[in-house]
């Protein structure tokens, strides 16, 4: 029997589940003797040619990170679906959007014009922002277009399962791959490399009273490393978001940003967790809770850093 | 620390013509007490007097178009005359409370393009004075206190009724306060609140003089040497028309009457001219004279 | 501004809490006082019930708006549900200003049990202003994909 | 498998009829996923209605059942029962309220059954998910609590404790009584109020199943229906009450003399006191801030003389928590203060009084013996009466004190036969309603006294005559001759209304009770549950509910004691078992809960490492459900999958 065929494939991201990958180490060769790698563009070198080339549903399974942002994106994600038996959704991007989401905050137009205009590094005399089309005298050039809305995958294609993180943590990355290879794969839809209780259920820091004064900003605080965060003003998004990572953030002395998604049943994480927040605020007086509530500087980009994509409002209105 | 307040201000048909004193001596102490008054630009009339009772909208209409031109400006409203602050927050209200005139003020204004979305207040002078600046403040400021000089304290009918929410309706006794801040003794004036005949004096003199009569005779009675006013119809009507009394019930009144503003003004320091109160037709001259030093 | 002709009628989710507001929209029918029908509502048993997820739901499934009432702050059945309601509130005002939600469209009002005319005046009014507004149309999907 | 739901329309005659069509509502709803069935009929609640419910369950095999009718607040348990009548569980049941909120609140046609469409549907959608649930059975405790010892308590709790059931009385004057006790004569028989009271308050004494606990407040009520914990300070009276004989000699012997609160400050009491001689309980309190001893450190005069050593000012308040089944308010009124009203002079002009001033007047043993006299001493020869202060007023309450033309009345006659006054009536309108007021009217008019239709403008000291000089002229205008009339008196009696008491919020935060829009305490239901609140197991009475003359308090008193009677007497209560719950599956243990419940009915088991909900404690309001982020935190019969359901059938 020939080993299964996988492809990994990276759109709208950073490359940071690229590196996940790689962070696999000395499994990574195990793996690749248990596993044919037929299309992986950041690592081999292989042309979008040689997938389109391949029959349908040849692979057996494509991971597949990053958001749908351009037209590439969307055209890669629905040529890897028609060729792979089992598409997986990798890392926080393909599942909820993402950092890549936070677009849906502006629109396309202002993207273009901060990018390509405003940025004090930029040099553009006319005023030039990308064409999908533009006439050259050799003839016609085409960019991919660059969507005004960010999507995750299963909003672009069907998706057989989920595997969030930024990037997915090292030893959720080889469970997965090991659960692709042995072929006991759980009920399609599910969400892999990943624990069902929120992070809380894994983190060691002492929970508190849970009596929020004022909300503190990580560069203002060195919080105490045995105390929960949210005791000591310090937003974590640990309450509403799924663990399986190990909480290795909150040994950094830093907060949960929420990159694992929803805890399982939750419909939107960063209203759950703005929920969570504000209901501890500690004061009965309406003057004095507005300006608790000012502490929250950026709510979405607090509580929707890696999902916005996927919360039931998507993005702002345009 | 100095009190700073912006406000558009409203100064009303009356302050330009009869009562030039009452616009004067009120900018000049509001200066003093760190309140900002902005005129408010291109200002109508504000709907006052008959106008009200015979074509309401149109009234409302107007003094919508004054909001209007304040909330672009973004403050709150002063006026100094108890009538404009009656129709101005008449108008307020009933916008408030009643949809259907909103919108069609709301579609006239924009003809002009204006609109009104109902954030202005409009507030009196006084009230300002005493609420915002308040006693210690205001005390700081007396140089040249006004000890032991007899005010009748006179609000007339307006300036509580029927919005003066900050203030008693029918015995109000802000100025009665602001006077004893400023040193003098307000004196028992159960007729503060009452009419002084103004409206009456073209339509039904006897009657209007009667009414001036009894607010002369309960001042003086109660030991008052001047009057002190906060509306400019009921400084003119109990001024003007001392000598018809005097005539009509062969009596020999010569009260002096000052506005609120002129008598902060003396207090603070300011001389008789600054404040207008050489202008006036009863002069103060002789009692001021011998209550407060140095006018 | 106001706008004069309007026939969009907007659809708007009302979660009213059972004790003050609930009661108090009942006592505004049976003192049969008229207010515009746009209100569609969902009783919980206290405004603290109303998780802010419902909102999004509601905002997202092609709601004009959402209502959320309940009793004023210390007359709270529960003793302070309210007060956690108006801490979730503010919050929620912050993140929907940054989804370009307009405040008009999420209200929280007190109305206690007997204040059927002021239920119907917040009704009057929040229906009034969203016709102004328009129609928020989340799902119509316009926005939402690309 | 499928949910077969049966949905059922009602029509209530034509209160839902008229501006919902009924018929195009339920082919709406025969269209819905899951819907069996689809009915309308003229009144579902009645027992037709509710037999077409009951056959249906059986013979269709419904599973689920919508009434769209009128509010839950009104039938939701008359279909609910009918629902387990017919062998489905009660909570497989939802109601659509498309009468109160909905035909009752547009005269449009189309938008309402636009609106009904969409309430139904939001409960055809919401009922597939709902699940059978059980009511739970607790034992009411038999005792009674009843706050405040006027007329009204009293009647109650003389009521309860003569039934054979224990009462806690709990008043925080020193002696029961309350403004009654104050009063001279009551209208319309002209009775002598002590006369008729102070029997009463004897009773309640002496009453072996009342237990009075003067002198005390209640600080704190938890608990649900039949198994309340009520928390009672009792202020210290510096007097043990046990060995307190009440010989008064303390009183007589106290050095410190004060203006009396029961003369309302026209005679004087002593530091040690009781408010009047026939005070009950008959044991004097101290007021501290008052005594020499307690200021000045100096004095115990009345320890020396009490025969039985009962003053001990040693005394400290103590707290008390009593178990009750059910608790009646009758905390009464507070009466309107004149001097807010400037331009009557209250305050500023001697011999301008209030009704209650009066009233202590014209009292026998009140500061003057009964006689109505000037501040000069001497008797006045003319006397106004001015009805409505502060009662159907903008200014102040808007609402009619329905006392005020009865006592004024009554006190025009006393004034009349104790002066030989004129006096006159300043009346808006004379409202005598009641049983024999009219007769007492006529009885008035015919001792010549005048009736001026008009409220008073103003009372003044500002003569315009020489008649007016040196007396109080009230202007008012007579609306009857269209003239403004200034009559000169002596003497000018304010008819103050009846106000909600002060601490009226404090109280009904305490109780967990509504007030309505006049502030005073709400009653379930103003026709057919006057003494009943939406808290099952609280009842109101008397003048705290609204104002109220002595035969409406006494009745009221007597209708609470029925009520809360018939609930002890059921032995046992159901309560609704619509209480959080805590999947342990799911919680993760972040605590973000336990501080939000107001009931602590949320602790954390750290064996398991999660957070549980005491159901006994809890009470339901969803506060924890709404903040509990990993959504492990339910609420029965209002889950998650309820309210999107009907969110999303609403947005559809």
């Amino acid at each position: 029997m020939s080993n299964p065929k996988a492809a990994i494939y990276w759109a709208s991201s950073c490359g940071g589940c690229e590196i996940a990958m790689l962070e696999l180490g000395m499994n990574l060769v195990d793996i690749s003797k248990k596993v044919d790698i037929v299309f992986w563009p950041a690592a081999l070198d292989f042309k979008y040619s040689d997938v389109e080339a391949m029959p349908n549903k040849s692979i057996d399974v494509s991971f597949f990170n990053g958001a749908i942002q351009t037209s590439e994106n969307e055209h890669m994600a629905k040529l890897l679906r028609e060729k792979s038996k089992i598409l997986i959704a990798f890392g926080a991007c393909a599942y909820g959007g993402g950092i890549p989401a936070l677009a849906n905050t502006t629109s396309r137009e202002q993207i273009f014009t901060r990018v390509y205009k405003e940025t004090p590094t930029t040099d553009n005399p006319d005023g030039i922002i990308p064409q999908t089309k533009s006439q050259v005298k050799e003839g016609e050039l085409t960019i991919p277009e660059f969507y005004n809305t960010v999507r995750t995958l299963n909003q672009t294609v069907d998706v057989d399962y989920y595997v969030p993180g930024c990037p997915p943590v090292g030893e959720q990355v080889l469970a997965v791959m090991n659960t692709v290879v042995s072929g006991k794969l759980p009920p399609k839809g599910s969400v892999i490399g990943a624990s069902d209780k929120s992070l809380c259920d894994e983190c060691k820091r002492v929970k508190g009273e849970r009596k929020i004064k004022k909300i503190m900003r990580t560069y203002q605080v060195l919080p105490d490393t045995e105390k929960c965060l949210l005791d000591q003003g310090v937003i974590c998004m640990g309450p509403a978001t799924r663990g399986g990572c190990g909480a290795q953030c909150l040994d950094a002395n830093m907060p949960c940003r929420g990159c694992y998604g929803p805890v399982p049943g939750v419909l939107d994480q960063g209203a759950k967790m703005l929920s969570a927040l504000a209901s501890n605020f500690d004061s009965e007086n309406e003057e004095e809770i507005q300006k608790i509530a000012e502490g929250v500087v950026d709510p979405i980009g607090t509580f929707y850093r890696y999902g916005l994509a996927r919360s039931l409002l998507r993005r702002a209105k345009a | 620390m100095e009190t700073h307040m912006e406000f558009s201000y409203y100064p009303g048909c009356s302050l330009e013509g009869m009562n030039k004193a009452y616009d004067k001596s009120a900018r000049l102490v509001s200066k003093t007490l760190g309140i900002d008054l902005t005129e408010l630009n291109d200002w109508n009339c504000c709907g006052a007097s008959a106008y009200m009772s015979i074509q309401e909208l149109r009234a409302h209409l107007l003094s919508a178009r004054n909001l209007a031109i304040a909330e672009r400006e973004k403050k709150d409203l002063v006026v100094v005359c108890p009538a404009c602050l009656t129709t101005l927050t008449k108008s307020n209200h009933y916008m408030g409370e009643d949809l259907k005139l909103r919108r069609t003020i709301a579609s006239a204004l924009k003809a002009a393009n204006l609109q009104y979305l109902g954030t202005v207040k409009v507030r009196h002078l006084l009230e300002v004075v005493v609420n915002e600046i308040g006693e210690q403040e205001i005390k700081t400021k007396v140089t040249r206190p006004l000890t032991s000089l007899k005010v009748a304290p006179y609000y007339g009918c307006q300036f509580t009724r029927p919005f003066g929410e900050f203030d008693d309706k029918e015995f109000p006794v802000m100025l009665d306060t602001l006077l004893k801040w400023l040193g003098a003794e307000p004196v028992n004036f159960p007729l503060k609140a009452k009419c002084c005949g103004g409206m009456l004096m073209t339509t039904n003199e006897p009657v209007g003089l009667g009414l001036v009569r009894s607010l002369l005779d309960c001042a003086t009675q109660n030991g008052a040497e001047c009057i002190a006013t906060i509306c400019p119809l009921c400084h003119i009507t109990l001024e003007a028309y001392q000598g018809n009394v005097n005539k009509k019930f062969a009596t020999s009144f010569e009260v002096p009457t000052l506005y609120f503003t002129q008598l902060m003004g003396l207090a603070f320091g300011f001389s008789r001219k600054e404040l207008g109160i050489n202008e006036e037709l009863i002069s103060s001259k002789a009692v001021l004279a011998r209550r407060v030093e140095a006018v | 501004m106001i706008d004069l002709k309007s026939d969009f009628e907007p659809k708007i989710v009302g979660f009213l809490c059972r004790w003050c507001a609930y009661t108090g929209a009942d006592l505004a029918g049976t003192s049969r006082i008229k207010y515009p029908p746009n209100v569609t509502p969902i009783r919980v048993m206290c405004s603290g019930r109303v998780d802010p997820v419902l909102v999004m739901k509601a905002l997202a499934s092609g709601a004009d708006g959402v209502l959320i009432a309940g009793c004023h702050p210390g007359d709270c059945h529960y003793t302070n549900g309210n007060v956690k309601t108006i801490r979730r509130f503010r919050v929620l005002q912050k993140m929907l200003d940054q989804f370009g939600i307009e405040r008009d469209r999420v209200r929280l009002e007190w109305v206690s049990a007997s204040e059927g005319e002021k239920y119907a005046r917040v009704v009057e009014s929040m229906t009034e202003n969203l016709r102004t507004l328009g129609p928020l149309n989340w799902n119509g999907k316009k926005e939402v994909s690309s | 498998m499928a949910e077969k739901i049966g949905v059922y329309v009602c029509h209530c005659g034509t209160n839902i009829a008229q501006t919902v069509d009924c018929k195009s509502v339920v082919d709406y709803a025969s269209g819905l996923p899951n819907v069996t069935v689809a009915r309308e009929y003229q009144y579902m609640c009645s027992d037709p209605g509710q037999e077409l419910i009951k056959k249906d369950i059986k013979e269709l095999g419904l599973t689920r059942v919508v009434v769209a009718s009128c509010s839950p607040l009104m039938h939701e348990p008359t279909f609910r029962r009918a629902v387990e009548e017919a062998g489905l569980n009660q909570f497989l049941f939802q109601m659509a309220n498309i009468r109160e909120q909905c035909s009752w609140i547009t005269e449009n046609k189309e938008m309402a059954t636009e609106r009904a469409k969409s309430i139904v549907g939001a409960a055809v959608k919401r009922v597939e998910f709902q699940e059978p649930l059980d009511v739970k059975k607790v034992p009411v405790n038999p005792n009674v609590l009843i706050v405040g010892g006027g007329i009204t308590g009293i009647e109650a709790a003389l009521q309860i404790a003569d039934s054979g059931k224990k009462v806690y009385l709990v008043e925080k004057e020193p002696t029961i009584g309350g403004y009654m006790a104050q009063f001279d004569k009551t209208f319309p028989t002209l009775d002598c109020a002590a006369c008729i009271l102070t029997p009463k308050m004897v009773s309640v004494g002496q009453h072996p199943n009342i237990e009075l606990l003067s002198y005390s407040d209640v600080t704190g009520f938890s608990g649900y229906v039949g198994n309340f914990t009520a928390r009672i300070r009792r202020r210290a009276k510096y007097v043990e009450e046990e060995k307190c004989s009440g010989c008064g000699l303390c009183t007589e012997k106290c050095p410190v003399s004060v203006p009396s609160e029961f003369d309302c400050g026209l005679g004087k009491r002593k530091a040690i006191y009781r408010p009047f001689p026939q005070a009950v309980p008959n044991v004097p309190v101290i007021d501290r801030d008052r005594c020499l001893y307690f200021t000045k450190g100096v004095c115990k005069v009345c320890q020396k003389f009490c025969p039985r050593g009962a003053i001990n000012f040693e005394q400290k308040e103590t707290y008390a928590d009593l178990q009750v089944g059910a608790a009646i308010l009758a905390t009464g009124f507070d009466l309107f203060d004149a001097s807010k009203v400037k331009q009557y002079g209250y305050g500023r002009l001697p011999n301008v009084i209030t009704s209650l001033e009066f009233e202590r007047f014209s009292h026998a043993s009140g500061p003057t013996g009964g006689k109505i006299l000037l501040k000069n001493g001497q008797m006045p020869s003319n006397i106004a009466i001015l009805h409505c202060i502060g009662s159907r007023d903008t200014n102040f309450n808007e609402y009619c004190s329905r006392v005020c033309c009865m006592y004024s009345m009554k006190i025009a006659h006393l004034a009349h036969e104790k002066t030989g006054a004129r006096v006159y009536e300043f009346y808006i309108d004379l409202r005598a309603f009641g049983k024999g007021y009219e007769e007492f009217y006529k009885r008035i008019l015919e001792e010549e006294t005048i009736f001026i239709r008009g409220k008073a403008a103003e009372v003044t000291d500002v003569a315009q005559t020489s008649a007016e000089r040196g007396k109080l002229i009230v202007v008012a205008e007579d609306t009857l001759l269209g003239i403004v009339r200034r009559i000169p008196v002596d003497m000018v009696v304010l008819s103050v209304g009846l106000e909600p008491r002060k601490d009226t919020t404090e109280i009904a935060r305490i109780f967990s009770i509504s007030r309505s829009q006049d502030g005073f305490f709400l009653e379930r239901h103003p026709k057919l549950a006057p003494v009943s609140t939406a808290s099952d197991g609280i009842f109101i009475a008397g003048a705290c509910q609204g104002p109220k003359d002595i035969p409406d308090s006494v009745a009221q008193g007597a209708a609470a004691a029925a009520n809360a009677l018939s609930l002890i007497d059921r032995k046992e209560v159901t309560l609704e078992p619509t209480v959080a719950f805590i999947d342990e599956k799911s919680c993760s243990g972040c605590k973000i809960c336990i501080g939000l419940c107001p009931y602590n009915a949320i602790s954390f088991d750290e064996s398991k490492e999660v957070s549980v909900v005491n159901d006994a404690l809890c009470k339901g309001c969803g506060t924890c459900v709404a903040a509990c982020p990993s959504g492990a935190i339910g609420q029965r019969n209002f889950t998650d999958d309820q309210l999107l359901a009907e969110v999303e059938a609403i947005c559809a």
